[in-house]
């Protein structure tokens, strides 16, 4: 579980998973996780998956190629 | 005829192995050949070369269907790793296997760094701009920003093809029934494949397992920095489970639930 | 009572309210009631006691408002006579009663309460739901003291002379789950005297707690005084250094001791069994579990205070005592059950019934069930929905066998409570109506749903519509599971033959069972043969010539002495196990085995042990007391160390049996010679239940008690031939030193790490060594591995008493396997496909009961369906998911997740 | 291809039309986000939003079949705007002046109203496509399987030519071939009117030569192309079909009526690996070798001639094609008695002079790509670079026209089709394979979202899709890939034969049919 956050994070995704044995007699403790997790994940916001709508490419970026300047 | 060849040929004459696995040159291509005892004299025609192919995945496929082989390969420090990983795994026995050791990849098992094999070209410059520079270590990855991050390794994700190179071509993947290919984990039929379920499925099954062979990356036909990302599923099992796959021996951690399992509840 | 569906009207529209003693009087309950939650049968009872109705003879509101017609005034008290062969009186204890204490204020301060009333205010079924709150204004304390030693180890105030076992660690337990419940950090200070912590990992727990910020204080406590003005209480006490302390509680709970109540005492007299001064049952200590009358057997507290997994142990020791005179009618007093053929659904498209339980007003009180029916009957597949009060009812069973072949279901879904208690029951109906039994899925919609919902009905009643949904999409997909009868071999396998391993094997073929009892060394007897008494005085060594002497006897064991065990196969029922005696080895086949492989006396390097002649061992000792050696004659001092070797780095546990075989030593040195001076230097004193009488009495006729610490242990030196023991007393703050003629050390009791017997059966160890049972309460003599038992010192260091107990008790549990005329293999089992699986040996590794085997020939893993437990590690290990688990396979799970999602 | 594959990781521009480069071409996508990582733009057109689209500067969706138009739109703009290479045109091509008056009256606005483009975007494409030089244009399928297939590709020629891109490294008009050795196959004269090097059957010298070579009178007339012959067999001008390595039954447009004219001939011969759907009407099955168990050579997309060598001999009674026909010519009276693929390899470059400076031994790994005229010449990876072939590259003056079918009230929807990456044509290989057949199972017809939402479509449901030709059932995909009123469908799959409603019109020229457009309606399958 620590090796998929930890790779989560290094994908981007960081503190998007939680792994926590809560057992039936600690009620309280999962009122808190859960109660934290949803927090947390409320701050970092909706799920990038859901929203990609595949790469932004930026148009400044400069031709490598010497073509023929417009207009010209 | 060259140190190489002769101990070769010892070994196959002297019934130390049945079989060598090498490359040989086929119209100008280095090309991995079986050397049998039979055909001594093709011997010869071993070369080291430059080529580098998983030799021990070939090896394993042969063991699984004649177990009782012995079987002699050219071995970098990269086969010798997956060899190592195939041995914890038991898909070959390293009993029944010789290796002629050859130098060249730089290695967490030595130090010298004398392949120049895996010299990568600079990324062009829209690639550093949204993608993600094959030559990064793990650690430079980490200055991005986590949204960045995603961005960019989506990116990198988006232009896969779907060719399950990485996955072919890799030296530890043995299994006959590949999650990949498993239609409940990964959305089939479309371009571009699930992200990042698709690439991270692999990842994490990497784990334990990758020897930072690169083959996985010379393969990929978009180019994706695959070796990068599992050089840092190498550096978390190395942090969480002190365990370097293909130099450490012993069991990868993830076939390990721990020494005393009990699955009934423990009370106090 | 039959009528009865626990819908809950009668006790809503009760007038009466009644304190509810199953919460310790901690809130109300009313005159019609269930005792509690989990009660069984699950019906009301009208308490005559308080019911206006027969009190006064008006009301009768519960019977005018009872939907089933099941209140019935009329029913009296029946007196039943039963012809049994044998009886057993587990009557169990009830908590000391702290109303006589004034020092402690309980009858004053609310939130002055027993240890029995805060384990209710933890209980989620408890009086506050599981928060933790004061009883006098519901705050959430901030600091609560636990005073030890209430009703027990006391004879000015209750004449409880004993120690009640088990305070010490449920004090501490205590403390660690309050500290759970807690939002803010709790400060925890328990006061005792000595720690009695000596169970199996208990020591482990308290240094745990006491890293965790629990104070532990070493104080009797006189006195809890109100604090006007407040609900809080003042504690004043002295420490250990001779300063007084005071300091404010917001609680304090008065950890109290067990006591047989006075009403078991005119039982037993009734029945003519003996009881002590302590109203204990009074037996000696080779028949732990028996009593003063042949055929009337005891067990748990009324035999001695103790905890669970004594108590269970000595249930199955109980019950073991019982069959043994029982067992030549074993079986003949039964019914055999007849099922309908299964009907074959293989072909047949999903046809799926759902029942939605309203659990009287358990679900239909907080869910609105006949909308969660409604949604039920749209969902795919389904094609009959019905509604029950109770679905659990005999009657809606019966009503559903008729349902099943009436609308020709094949798969059955109950959306009511948990599967663990309920569905072997649905899956027997489904049997009755000759379906297959793994052709059911639960949706639990109680225990899930409306009682953890129980404010939010309408989020509650969309939960259960999204739990029906995932049961409906799992059980289209499920499909018969097969289980297949094995022949068992009926002979047990006894490793060991100390008094434990006697024991057991006796026991069994008491029972009819033919036994092989296999010991190491040449001759029987084990470590019993040092031991000179147990503490209740009788000698050790004729019990156990007579144990031989009838194991010599016993024509159905089969005795390998000098005998290991140089392999093992197969699984319950049906072992192959191979022994090795020299040269000469066979192969014996056997249903269950129970380990009894005992332990060993330490000889750690300390205090001169092997190299001073002065310097013994307890069991030394006991041989120097049995020969009434003039070393002993001759002596003017002697000196005892206690936990040499335990309760350490090395060995972090309590041996248990030391503290007290000290006292009953040093005892019978100054039974000898009054004169002798006899130091006992201990770190916690455990003398546990009625041990604590030895103890009093060591102190009375002048046995010297210092108390030293792990960090300040005493110092041995030797002074020619004798030794000078050179150690701080606490109490007066000095250095002294004893010329000791005799230094006797509790060395520790220690596994024999038997590692190669452990793989062979398949069990574990656990890091002390200890063979690990299957649950430490619940099941203190099984282990993970079915038909694999122990006892006696291999699961953890223990007295006579308790390993006799505890063989009696491994026996009854083998006799549970070894009395079935087959056993039942597969249903849910993994299942790994050969064409799938690569052979990497990842799911072997995994698999906690060696259930799977690899096939060297074809490659692949192969599953043992006899030995595996369907717990699913494989399929989580594997990388291909080959593994199934049947039941639980990847499609089902995937259909329930995906519906979850919506 | 005019240029060759590894070339557009240089080029300044590559701009996509009418193919689905990742799935059908995934190496030269591979080539094409190299080229796009180092610097170069990237325009797509596609009437679908395919996964190209995801890496463009500029994604346009034009209306189906309106390539012509967008085209002339976007050399409108780069006339309007004095963009094209003016020493280009006047140096290497004529008839320019005849284009320029044809384009007048494509301005973006009109273009606009035929294409569903808007003009900014046109204007956009054509200030990018001419300001970077080198600009490669990219066509498949999408461009030629259309009535005006031709007209499309001259129309793709002279955007190229107007920008000065052919005849240069990294630029060119680049048709992805669709196979492993359609290139080669049309080298080889696998076409009605052209021995093999495109030498005309009709061109005397040709004629003699190849009659003299292979000691047989050859004819000089053209002969038909595949929608002739179905209109032969319909006819009963044909009598008998041999069938190499295809499934016409799937592949082929209007297949219900294929269906009918295979079943008037007189004797039907297949050779293929499997038993394919047509395969199963014929009189007599050779069974073919695959890859691995044949040698011989294989000419790609990018003209290059490369060796394929045998790794095990034939399985059962397969034997290599070659030999097949061999037997076959020998058995009907004309005998061919090669001993391997290399002699009748030999014989070929002897007779073809763009493969004449080819030898197996040169062939090596790499190949050669044509033309190689002579022994040591090193081979061409660009064509066009000082001359064309017939001298001055010609501009055509193409004028749009509608597809041969357009959408109606009675058939409002637009459908195309096309492939997947998991399969192959109509899957007699892929769907063989475990793997692939995991990734895709059945057929499915793409929907978008809004008219799946107005015809109340679920993922997965089944729909009958009719046109004037027939109907199929298939199941629904819903997607963004397509916008409103525009469905996709593959053809690989036999439960769902899509060409069961395409429409055979074909163009008048290349005589290929209209695979790309027809009008269709959907049906929702009552429960």
């Amino acid at each position: 579980m620590s090796f998929l956050q930890a790779l989560l994070d290094f994908m981007g995704l960081g503190g998007r998973l939680h792994l926590e044995w809560i057992s039936s007699a600690e009620a309280r403790k999962f009122v808190q996780v859960v109660t934290e997790f949803t927090a947390k994940i409320k701050v970092l916001g909706p799920n990038p998956i859901k929203g990609w709508q595949g790469p932004e490419i930026p148009d400044s970026l400069p031709s490598i190629f010497e073509g023929r300047a417009l207009g010209v | 005829m060259n140190m190489m060849h002769e101990i070769v040929k010892e070994w196959l004459e002297q019934e130390k192995i049945d079989l060598f696995i090498g490359y040989k040159v086929v119209d100008g291509h280095p090309l991995p050949c079986f050397f049998t005892r039979e055909n001594i004299d093709d011997v010869d025609n071993l070369v080291e070369s430059k080529a580098r192919y998983p030799l021990e995945k070939i090896a394993a496929k042969v063991y699984s269907t004649h177990p009782e082989m012995k079987i002699g390969i050219l071995a970098r420090d990269c086969n010798q790793r997956a060899l190592n990983v195939l041995y914890v795994w038991n898909q070959l026995d390293p009993e029944k296997i010789e290796t002629v050791g050859i130098n060249c990849c730089p290695s967490p098992a030595r130090e010298h760094a004398d392949c120049s094999y895996l010299e990568r070209e600079p990324s062009g410059p829209l690639k550093t701009l949204i993608g993600i520079e094959n030559n990064l270590k793990p650690e430079q990855a980490e200055v991005y920003s986590q949204e960045e991050r995603f961005k960019r390794w989506s990116y990198e994700f988006e232009k896969c093809i779907k060719c399950y190179g990485c996955r072919n071509i890799c030296p530890v993947c043995f299994c006959k029934e590949c999650s990949l290919e498993h239609s409940d984990l990964i959305k089939k039929g479309e371009l571009p494949v699930e992200i990042p379920i698709f690439h991270l499925v692999r990842a994490v099954h990497m784990a334990g397992r990758c020897i930072d062979c690169g083959l996985c990356e010379d393969a990929c036909p978009a180019n994706i920095p695959l070796r990068l990302l599992y050089r840092e599923v190498n550096q978390i099992t190395a942090r969480l489970f002190d365990y370097r796959a293909g130099t450490d021996s012993g069991q990868s951690p993830f076939s390990i639930l721990g020494e005393n399992v009990t699955l009934e509840p423990m009370s106090l | 009572m039959d009528k009865c569906i626990a819908c809950g009207t009668c006790a809503q529209k009760c007038p009466k309210k009644v304190e509810d003693e199953y919460n310790e009087g901690l809130i109300k309950r009313k005159a019609i009631y269930v005792p509690y939650s989990q009660a069984v049968p699950l019906k009301y009872t009208i308490d005559k006691d308080y019911c206006i109705y027969f009190q006064k003879g008006k009301c009768r509101a519960c019977e005018k408002l009872c939907p089933a017609k099941a209140i019935n005034f009329e029913e009296k008290e029946k007196e039943l006579i039963l012809n049994v062969g044998s009886l057993i009186l587990s009557p169990g204890f009830k908590s000391f009663d702290p109303s006589s204490y004034d020092a402690y204020s309980y009858a004053r301060l609310s939130n002055v309460v027993t240890s029995m009333e805060f384990e209710r205010i933890l209980s989620a079924t408890g009086p506050f739901m599981g928060h933790l709150s004061r009883p006098s204004d519901r705050k959430e304390p901030q600091k609560i003291a636990w005073i030890q030693c209430v009703g027990s180890r006391d004879l000015n105030t209750c004449n409880n002379g004993y120690c009640s076992s088990v305070c010490c660690m449920y004090a501490v337990k205590q403390t660690v789950i309050a500290g759970e419940h807690s939002k803010t950090p709790l400060d925890c200070a328990v006061f005792f005297m000595d720690m009695r912590t000596h169970g199996k990992d208990f020591d482990k727990y308290y240094e745990n707690a006491g890293k965790a910020g629990v104070r532990f204080i070493r104080s009797r406590i006189h006195t809890v005084e109100p604090l006007p003005g407040s609900d809080d209480a003042r504690i004043r006490y002295v420490t250990e250094d001779g300063s007084m302390e005071d300091e404010i509680f917001d609680m304090v709970v008065l950890s109290t001791g067990l006591e047989i109540d006075a009403s078991i005492a005119d039982l037993s007299e009734r029945l003519g069994v003996e009881l002590d001064k302590y109203r204990f049952t009074s037996t000696d200590a080779f028949h732990p579990v028996g009593t003063s009358i042949p055929g009337i057997y005891a067990c748990g507290v009324f035999t001695g205070p103790k905890d669970i997994p004594g108590s269970v142990m000595e249930a199955s020791a109980a019950a073991c005592a019982a069959s043994e005179k029982l067992s030549p009618v074993r079986n003949s007093n039964t019914r055999k059950f007849v099922a309908p053929p299964e009907v074959d659904v293989s072909a047949q498209t999903p046809r799926v019934g759902v029942f939605v339980c309203n659990c009287g007003t358990n679900i239909g009180g907080v869910v609105r069930v006949p909308e969660v029916a409604e949604y039920a009957g749209t969902l795919p597949n389904v094609v009959y929905v019905e509604e029950n009060l109770f679905t659990c009812s005999q009657d809606t069973q019966d009503k559903m066998t008729d349902v099943i072949e009436k609308e020709s279901l094949n798969r059955v879904v109950v959306a009511a409570c948990t599967p663990r208690t309920h569905e072997a029951l649905f899956q027997e109906t489904l049997i009755n109506a000759g379906l297959n039994k793994y052709l059911f899925e639960m949706a639990n919609i109680r225990n899930h749903d409306s009682w953890v919902h129980a404010d939010d009905p309408d989020a509650a009643t969309e939960k259960a519509k999204d739990l029906v949904r995932m049961a409906v999409a799992k059980a289209a997909l499920l499909s018969p599971l097969k289980q297949t009868d094995l022949s068992l071999s009926h002979d047990a396998l006894v490793v060991g033959g100390g008094i434990s391993g006697m024991t057991a094997a006796l026991s069994l073929c008491k029972q009819g069972y033919h036994v092989h009892l296999v010991e190491k060394s040449d001759n029987l007897g084990g470590n019993g043969r040092k031991i000179y008494k147990t503490y209740s005085g009788e000698e050790v060594r004729p019990f156990i010539d007579a144990l031989v002497k009838d194991i010599e006897a016993e024509n159905l064991v089969t005795l390998h002495l000098g005998t290991s065990i140089a392999n093992v196969d197969g699984f319950v029922g049906n072992f192959k196990t191979e022994l090795k005696s020299g040269e000469f080895s066979e192969t014996i086949e056997h249903g269950a085995v129970i380990l009894a492989t005992g332990a060993k006396e330490s000889r750690p390097g300390e205090y001169l042990l092997g190299e001073h002649d002065a310097v013994v061992t307890h069991l030394e000792m006991d041989q120097l007391l049995r020969e009434t050696s003039p070393k002993l004659e001759d002596a003017q001092n002697v000196v005892f160390i206690q936990c040499v070797g335990s309760r350490n780095d090395e060995n972090p546990y309590c041996s248990k049996v030391c503290c007290t075989h000290s006292v009953e030593s040093a005892l019978a040195l100054k039974r000898k010679n009054p004169d002798l001076n006899v130091y006992i230097l201990y770190r916690d004193m455990r003398t546990y239940g009625k041990r604590e009488d030895l103890y009093r009495e060591a102190r009375e006729i002048g046995v010297l008690f210092v108390r030293y610490s792990k960090e300040d242990k005493p110092v041995a030196t030797a002074d020619g031939e004798k030794v000078l023991v050179e150690f701080r007393d606490p109490l007066i703050d000095r250095r002294l030193a004893v010329k000791a003629d005799i230094l006797c050390l509790a060395t520790a009791i220690i596994s024999h790490r038997d590692r190669q017997l452990a793989q062979f059966f398949k069990v574990s160890m656990d890091s002390d060594g200890w063979f690990l049972e299957a649950h430490q309460k619940l099941r203190p003599v099984d282990f993970a591995n079915d038909g694999v038992f122990l006892c006696g010192m291999a699961h953890y260091p223990k007295p006579i008493e308790e390993s006799i107990a505890q063989a009696k008790a491994a026996a009854s549990r083998a006799t549970t396997v070894l009395s079935m005329d087959h056993i039942q293999v597969g249903g849910i089992v993994s299942y790994i496909a050969p064409e799938l699986c690569s052979g990497c040996l990842g799911c072997i590794s995994v698999c906690p009961f060696g259930a799977i085997d690899f096939d060297g020939e074809k490659r692949v893993a192969v599953v043992n369906q006899a030995l595996c437990k369907g717990c699913g590690a494989c399929a989580a290990a594997c990388p291909s998911e080959t593994p199934v688990l049947m039941g639980f396979n990847n499609d089902e799970l995937y259909a329930q997740i995906k519906n979850a999602l919506g | 291809m005019t240029n060759s594959m590894k070339e557009f990781e240089d080029s300044g521009c590559i701009f996509v039309i009418g193919s689905n480069t990742t799935e059908t071409h995934p190496i030269i996508a591979g080539r094409i986000m190299t080229a796009k990582e180092k610097g170069a733009k990237l325009i797509v057109a596609d009437p679908r939003n395919i996964h190209l689209a995801e890496f463009a500067d500029i994604v346009v969706h034009h209306r189906l079949g309106s390539d012509v138009a967008l085209l002339n739109g976007m050399m409108h703009v780069i006339v309007k705007n004095g963009w094209h290479d003016d020493k280009h045109i006047e140096e290497r091509t004529e008839g320019f002046s005849d284009l320029e008056e044809v384009l007048e009256d494509y301005t973006p606005k009109k273009v606009e109203a035929i294409t569903g483009v808007g003009c900014v975007d046109i204007e956009r494409m054509a200030e990018m496509y001419a300001g970077n030089h080198p600009a490669a244009l990219l066509y498949a399928m999408g461009i030629t399987q259309h009535t005006t297939g031709v007209d499309n590709v001259k129309s793709c020629c002279n955007l190229a030519m107007l920008c000065g891109n052919v005849g240069v490294r990294s630029g060119g008009v680049n048709p992805l071939r669709g196979q492993s050795n359609v290139q080669g196959a049309c080298d080889m004269g696998g076409l009605p009117n052209v021995f093999p090097g495109y030498q005309p059957v009709a061109d005397q010298t040709a004629n003699e030569k190849f009659s003299n070579a292979w000691g047989k009178a050859l004819p000089e007339r053209a002969g038909l192309t595949l929608t002739d012959m179905v209109k032969g067999m319909g006819d009963g001008r044909i009598k008998a079909l041999c069938v190499f390595g295809e499934n016409p039954k799937l592949s082929d447009p209007d297949s219900g009526h294929l269906d009918h004219v295979l079943k008037k001939l007189d004797f039907l011969l297949v050779q293929d690996l499997y038993m394919t759907e047509t395969a199963a009407d014929a009189d007599v099955f050779f069974a073919g070798a695959s890859v691995a168990e044949e040698d011989g050579t294989y000419t790609n997309t990018e003209r290059r001639c490369m060796r394929g060598n045998k790794a095990i001999d034939p399985l059962g009674k397969a034997l290599p094609d070659w030999d097949i026909i061999c037997r076959l010519s020998s058995a009907m009276g004309y005998a061919m008695d090669y001993s391997c693929p290399e002699e009748i390899f030999d014989e070929m470059t002897s007779l073809t002079p763009s493969y004449g400076g080819m030898t197996y031994e040169r062939l090596g790994i790499n190949g050669l790509q044509w033309p190689c005229p002579g022994k040591d010449h090193p081979g061409t990876p660009y064509l066009h670079k000082d001359n064309f072939s017939r001298g001055k590259g010609k501009f055509h003056a193409v004028k749009y026209l509608d597809p041969d079918e357009m959408p109606d009230e009675d058939y409002p929807f637009f459908l195309t089709t096309g492939r997947m990456f998991s399969h192959y044509h109509t899957g007699t290989m892929t769907r063989v394979s475990p793997h692939l057949h995991s990734e895709q199972k059945s057929g499915y017809i793409e929907v978008s979202p809004k008219d799946a939402g107005d015809m109340m479509l679920n993922d997965g449901e089944n729909v009958r899709v009719l046109s004037r030709r027939g109907q199929i059932e298939v199941p629904v995909k819903i997607t963004s890939r397509v916008g409103e009123g525009l469905l996709f469908s593959p053809f690989h799959f036999r439960e769902n034969p899509i060409n069961r409603l395409t429409n055979p019109a074909f163009d008048p020229i290349a005589k290929i049919p209209e695979f790309k457009v027809c009008a269709v309606k959907l049906e929702k399958i009552a429960e």
